[in-house]
């Protein structure tokens, strides 16, 4: 099967790279373009901890085809630091102990940096609901939940 | 002389008894003694994974001593998850 | 596997035309898992999202337009209409997650021809119809008419869906759907209930449309307990008659998330409780209509 | 919020520092099993049974050695057949679950794996592996297995813990039983009896990241495998007895682990992963899909548990009487054992009879989860006890403190008690503003704890002094849940330096000495005896050191704060950092080892406070209010102890009301996956309030008690009896979802 060629724009960089149409984005930021940040945790779209953003807005790379990127900017949890500065919801998941074994991590600050970009001030509740797209088995979600929250008041600058 | 406990699945093996005195000072020595009181228990007490000796669990305890009327009992294989 | 990217209604048309094997998709977001399970993929995969009339959200005050392959987060998220038909917009915002409803489609729900689709049982009670594209030309179904059974639909290999058009919501009417999930979100509907009231000047029910998705090979209207409301106030009595009348008209299965029991009982409940819903909505509107 | 006795004023031990591994994990550069990549690297495939007993008739892999990209398919004869030359049968067991020989024994077992060059390839090869099969009859449930003439898994599987031995095999791998007073004049003195069936189903660990593996083999076997466990050097061990080589062939490095919860504490890659590297000359990476973890990996048992308590009218638990029958999936070895001697382990009970079964079934070999077989025996009895409370009208926290273990109770399970904290975990629940808190419409609330023994084991680890007095702590047990945390939090303070400056590394089984599995909420305990150990070694180094530079002897030296000091004040201090930047003066480089089978270990307790709303229309459980009580003996990393206390209450909720393996009646798994494996979401669920515990474990030099496991124990009883005060009904089946809920209602009305 001839590849195809695809160009885009991966945190902040032109990329461009060759997949199998039936590849999925996933597998193709993992083994052609080398980001193994989003992670596969189920493959069906039932778990988040492969979620990016692509055209500011929060997918599960696992469900795209990898042509479907064309044309598209995508941001990782690789492109969340500013140039090793770390985003409020980085520095804040690392304070509150918001994590433990991390192969969630990189999907939940995904989905609240999604969040948090259009909603500055959600209540727990709203974060919650934003969230349930993104399983976690370790914590328990409370100290991801108050992580966000934290970060929402930076970013607010309260 | 260290009271050595045995749970119900043992008590077939101990004609029953539920509790015996015995003179020794390692957990070999103590199963070595068992063993002559009540011949084949041996095998089935190395078998077991951990032994408590005054409320402390050990594994592979062999070598351990049993202080002077110490309480010993034989555990059964548990596993952490 | 191919992938291909029209951009033309015409250009789709004819791809889907070319080859026996070629299917559409939008959000994929059951087509990916389907083929992960197994089922074989499709020799051309045609994705619609680039085509602009299939990815707009447009009202011109009598009727909307959704392209089918609108994102259903952009519904939940434009406020005109989400106001104008709450309870479409709450049963297109419950498909999956926020990662899912950037993806997920109306036309994509439909088409998969779940019976369980959450979207299908709402759009039923607004009455919406489907602009179909084929190889010779458009013709308009009802969204009731579409799904044939579980995993088929009336339209033909060649066939796809545009648009969908609604009617602005009735004056002194309101809508609601509402369903049963174990958790709180990321679950296939047990059962759901769709429900849209229009009021008569006295503030009695003139006219009630409701529907349940997931107890039925398709989605099934409840005729019995629509002529229930008809002239009443939905009082304890008529509310418990629309709750017996959708049990009866559920046709559900044992599955592995549900029982035959279960279904028809709760059924019942939720039909009750979305007509309760609308009602309230169709008062609020009454006010301001 | 922290109930401690004396705090002795540790300067690290205690606080909330960032974790050291934190960086990573939030960047993206954290390396799972999945995320090495090695140049030329295959990727593998596994083929797995459609059935659920079937006798492998042949395999035929010439199709799929031919297809393009293929580059080496594998069978289970191309591993030793370790029956043949004797060895335990453990290890017999664990050789077949790794990959099957003749027979199947669950739907998923592994029958072959082939690798190519791409992952298209390697699937499209696997689906032309023609195996065919036998089909044999097969049983799912304990009752099936359990029943006379039923099908055998194993034709010659005799009961033991049975005297005289059985002479007829069965699928009855062994029985234990715990006895003491007499059953019958207990319930004679009792005011109130209750006698309850439960069954539950099996569950899943849910850890998100499935197992992965990758192996690069040279031809004569030695190989290098990277793979994501919770201890590589039992993997290490596990895939030299299936391989049949000697452990030091291997070199095993570990991944960062996605989630264990005892799933991973056993291997199902890494032999495959080795031997198809070895046959395609290239590195291998295998990786299952969720579909597999499900299917073939080690849920826990699913169980039958009747249980019969007596209690006098003050509340005195007089008699208990539990049998259990617990599935071990395809190979004896369910948690029974441990079931039997936690389930009445929380109470000083003068009679009872504790009566198990571990069964076989075919589905797939059970393996631990997160304190083993304790949930399911707790459910049981402390949803009976919540209805022996209401029965007498006492309060669930009083009947629990009338009966509590407390130091030189005699465990159920055998010996006394040494110190525990079960009785301040009651009175943490009962003081807290929750206990009192108002309850709406529908809502209810229930109190329920549990017991585990938690682990010790081997550890080892070494500590390397930089140069500039900075430390590096290597040890072999996988971090998991923040345990890099606590090793540098105690060498912080053993050593007198800053947390900061301490390195805590997970060194591969070359570059550090033996360490049992991460698992049995052992890790801060036993590997931080063994960091402790370690830096005392070093201290008294640097005390001579010290004694050497000021020329005195070694007793007129003090290690305080970090600094060599001299008794008398004689001398100006000596940092770490002087010492080590000196170290070729007086010795060399500054490091040392220690390794010990760890003691002391400190049983853990948790009460736990659960409020529901239960819609009675539909049966629909919410969790609104959940609150925590937990020993942690010292909590070394207060964040983290508060991680696992919350990680596993929520893994207790999602056990109790929607998490449940469903078979047909063909025994294929019908919900494999995250949609219809119903694991609790964040939308589901409050915040957990914790209340930690601190009654120090006087055997460990911290203080410290396991926190990993004892958490799950009570969630489901606590549910259940919130359910219960809620809806006033008794669910006795696992899960509480809304079918069963709304059942038990309409039977309650009809």
């Amino acid at each position: 099967m001839p590849r195809t060629h695809i160009t885009t724009v991966i945190n902040g960089d032109e990329t461009e790279f060759l997949t199998e149409d039936s590849t999925s984005l996933l597998n193709a930021l993992r083994d052609d373009v080398g980001l193994t940040g989003a992670k596969e945790g189920c493959g069906t779209g039932d778990c988040g901890a492969c979620s990016i953003l692509v055209d500011d807005r929060v997918n599960c790379a696992c469900l795209m085809f990898a042509p479907e990127a064309d044309g598209t900017v995508i941001v990782t949890v690789e492109g969340l630091a500013d140039s090793g500065e770390l985003h409020p919801l980085q520095q804040c998941f690392l304070e509150g102990a918001a994590l433990q074994c991390g192969i969630c991590t990189p999907g939940f600050l995904m989905a609240a940096k999604a969040l948090l970009d259009k909603n500055p001030d959600p209540t727990e509740t709203e974060i919650r609901y934003a969230l349930a797209g993104n399983l976690c088995r370790c914590t328990g979600y409370d100290k991801i939940i108050r992580a966000v929250q934290e970060a929402a008041r930076e970013m607010r600058g309260q | 002389m260290a009271q050595v406990h045995f749970s119900a699945g043992l008590r077939e093996l101990t004609g029953g008894a539920a509790h015996v005195e015995v003179d020794a000072s390692t957990v070999r020595g103590l199963i070595a003694a068992l063993d002559e009181m009540f011949p084949g228990i041996g095998a089935r007490l190395s078998e077991a994974s951990s032994v408590a000796i005054d409320g402390e669990i050990f594994t592979d305890a062999e070598y351990e001593s049993v202080s002077d009327n110490a309480e010993v009992h034989f555990l059964d294989i548990f596993q952490g998850g | 596997m191919k992938y291909v990217a029209p951009s033309s209604v015409e250009e789709a048309a004819s791809l889907l035309s070319s080859s026996p094997s070629a299917q559409v998709f939008a959000g994929a977001t059951d087509v990916v898992p389907q083929i992960r399970a197994g089922r074989p993929a499709p020799d051309v995969l045609v994705d619609l999202k680039k085509i602009k009339e299939l990815v707009a959200l447009n009202s011109d005050g009598e009727k909307w337009t959704v392209g089918a392959a609108t994102p259903t987060a952009y519904l939940t998220e434009d406020e005109a209409f989400s106001h104008e038909f709450p309870g479409l917009s709450e049963a297109a915002g419950l498909i999956g997650s926020d990662q899912i409803q950037n993806r997920s489609s109306l036309g994509g729900n439909l088409c998969n021809a779940s019976p369980a689709a959450d979207s299908v049982p709402a759009m039923v009670v607004n009455e919406v119809r489907a602009v179909v594209a084929g190889p010779n030309g458009t013709r308009v179904l009802d969204v009731s008419e579409v799904v044939t059974g579980p995993g088929q639909t009336a339209l033909d290999d060649d066939e796809f869906i545009v648009e969908f058009e609604i009617d602005k919501m009735p004056s002194r009417s309101g809508d609601a759907y509402l369903r049963m999930i174990p958790r709180t979100e990321m679950d296939i509907a047990v059962v759901g209930a769709g429900a849209r009231v229009t009021l008569a000047d006295d503030g009695s029910i003139e006219q009630a449309v409701l529907a349940l998705g997931a107890v039925a090979p398709t989605v099934v209207r409840i005729p019995d307990a629509e002529q229930a409301l008809v002239g009443s106030t939905a009082d304890e009595e008529t509310l418990n008659a629309v709750a017996a009348a959708a049990s009866e008209a559920c046709d559900p299965i044992d599955d592995k998330r549900g029982t035959v029991e279960y279904r028809k009982q709760v059924a019942g409940v939720l039909a009750k409780r979305a007509v309760v819903i609308a009602i309230e909505r169709a008062e609020q509107r009454n006010g301001k209509n | 919020m922290a109930i401690t006795e004396e705090n002795p004023g540790y300067k690290w031990v205690g606080t909330r520092p960032i974790r050291p591994d934190g960086l990573e994990k939030v960047t993206g550069k954290a390396r799972f099993g999945a995320d090495l990549v090695l140049p030329g690297m295959l990727y593998g495939k596994v083929v797995r049974s459609p059935h659920a007993h079937a006798r492998i008739v042949s395999i035929d892999t010439s199709a799929a050695e031919s297809m393009e990209g293929v580059k080496a398919v594998i069978t289970g004869a191309d591993f030793p057949d370790l029956s043949a030359n004797g060895a335990h049968p453990s290890d017999i067991d664990v050789a077949n679950n790794a990959i099957a020989r003749d027979k199947v024994l669950y739907e998923g077992h592994v029958v072959a794996a082939v690798a190519a060059i791409t992952r298209e390839q390697a699937e499209a090869a696997a689906k032309a592996v023609a195996v065919t099969y036998e089909v044999l009859p097969h049983v799912l449930t304990v009752d099936e297995a359990m029943a006379d003439n039923a099908p055998l898994l194993h034709e010659a599987m005799i009961t033991k813990g049975v005297d005289p031995a059985p002479e007829e095999p069965s699928n009855i791998a062994s029985k234990i039983l715990h006895e003491r007073g007499d059953l019958d004049q207990g319930f004679g003195e009792a005011d109130a009896v209750v006698e309850r069936e439960f069954t539950t189903k099996p569950v899943h660990q849910g850890y998100i990241e499935p197992h992965a593996a990758v192996a690069d083999a040279n031809s004569d076997g030695r190989a290098h495998i990277w793979c994501s466990s919770q201890g590589h050097f039992q993997m290490r061990a596990y895939t030299a007895t299936v391989l049949g080589v000697s452990p030091g062939t291997l070199k095993v490095t570990a991944a960062e682990i996605g989630g264990g919860f005892g799933g991973k504490t056993v291997i199902y890659l890494e032999p495959l992963a080795v031997r198809l590297s070895q046959r395609a000359g290239r590195p291998v990476k295998l990786v299952m899909d969720r579909d597999e973890v499900f299917r073939a990996t080690g849920p826990t048992s699913g169980t039958r548990i009747k249980v019969k308590m007596g209690v006098s009218k003050d509340g005195k638990i007089t008699a208990a009487e539990v049998w259990m029958a617990y599935e071990a999936g395809a190979y004896a070895g369910s948690p029974v054992g441990a079931a039997g001697m936690t389930a009445i382990a929380c109470y000083d009970i003068p009679n009872f009879v504790v009566e198990g079964y571990d069964v076989v079934c075919n589905k797939p070999r059970v393996a631990a989860y997160r304190a083993p077989g304790a949930p399911m025996a707790a459910f049981a009895v402390e949803s009976v006890l919540d209805e022996l409370a209401r029965n007498i009208e006492i309060d669930p926290i009083d009947i629990r403190l009338a009966n509590a273990a407390v130091e030189g109770t005699q465990a159920s399970y055998g010996p006394k008690f040494p110190r525990i904290g079960f009785v301040e975990t009651l009175e943490a629940i009962k003081e807290h503003p929750n206990y009192t808190a108002e309850l709406g419409p529908n809502q209810g609330r229930g109190v329920a704890a549990g017991f585990w023994f938690n682990a010790g084991m081997m550890s080892s680890a070494t500590v390397h002094v930089n140069e500039n007095g900075t430390a590096t702590v290597v040890t072999g047990s996988p971090d998991i849940g923040g345990s890099r945390q606590s090793m540098a939090l105690m060498a912080a303070e053993e050593l007198g330096i800053p947390y900061e400056s301490i390195k805590p590394v997970v060194a591969d089984t070359e570059t550090v000495g033996f360490n049992d599995v991460t698992g049995g909420s052992r890790v801060t305990l036993a590997t931080g005896a063994a960091v402790v150990d370690a830096c005392r070694l070093i201290v008294e180094d640097l005390r001579g050191r010290a004694a050497k530079t000021w020329d005195v002897e070694v007793d007129q030296v003090e290690w305080v704060d970090g600094q060599a000091q001299h008794v008398d004040g004689a001398q100006p201090p000596l940092s770490l950092n002087d010492l080590a930047a000196k170290s070729g003066r007086t010795g060399g480089p500054i490091s040392a080892n220690a390794s010990l089978n760890s003691r002391g270990v400190g049983a853990g307790f948790s009460t736990q406070l659960c409020d529901v709303e239960v819609d009675p229309e539909t049966g629909v459980t919410r969790v609104v209010r959940y609150l925590t009580a937990q020993d942690a003996g010292r909590a070394i990393s207060p964040d983290y102890v508060e991680g696992q206390m919350q990680g596993g209450v929520v893994q207790g909720i999602g056990w109790a009301l929607n998490e449940e393996y469903i078979h047909d009646t063909e025994g294929v798994m019908e919900n494999p996956s995250f949609l219809d494996y119903r694991m609790p979401v964040a939308s589901d669920l409050p915040m957990i309030d914790c209340a930690i515990v601190e009654v120090p474990n006087p055997a460990h030099p911290y203080g410290v008690r396991g926190v990993g496991e004892v958490g799950i124990v009570p969630p489901m009883a606590a549910v259940g009896n919130a359910i219960h005060d809620a809806v006033d009904v008794r669910m006795t089946e696992l899960p509480m979802s809304p079918i069963k809920v709304l059942e038990a209602l309409n039977e309650n009305d009809g």
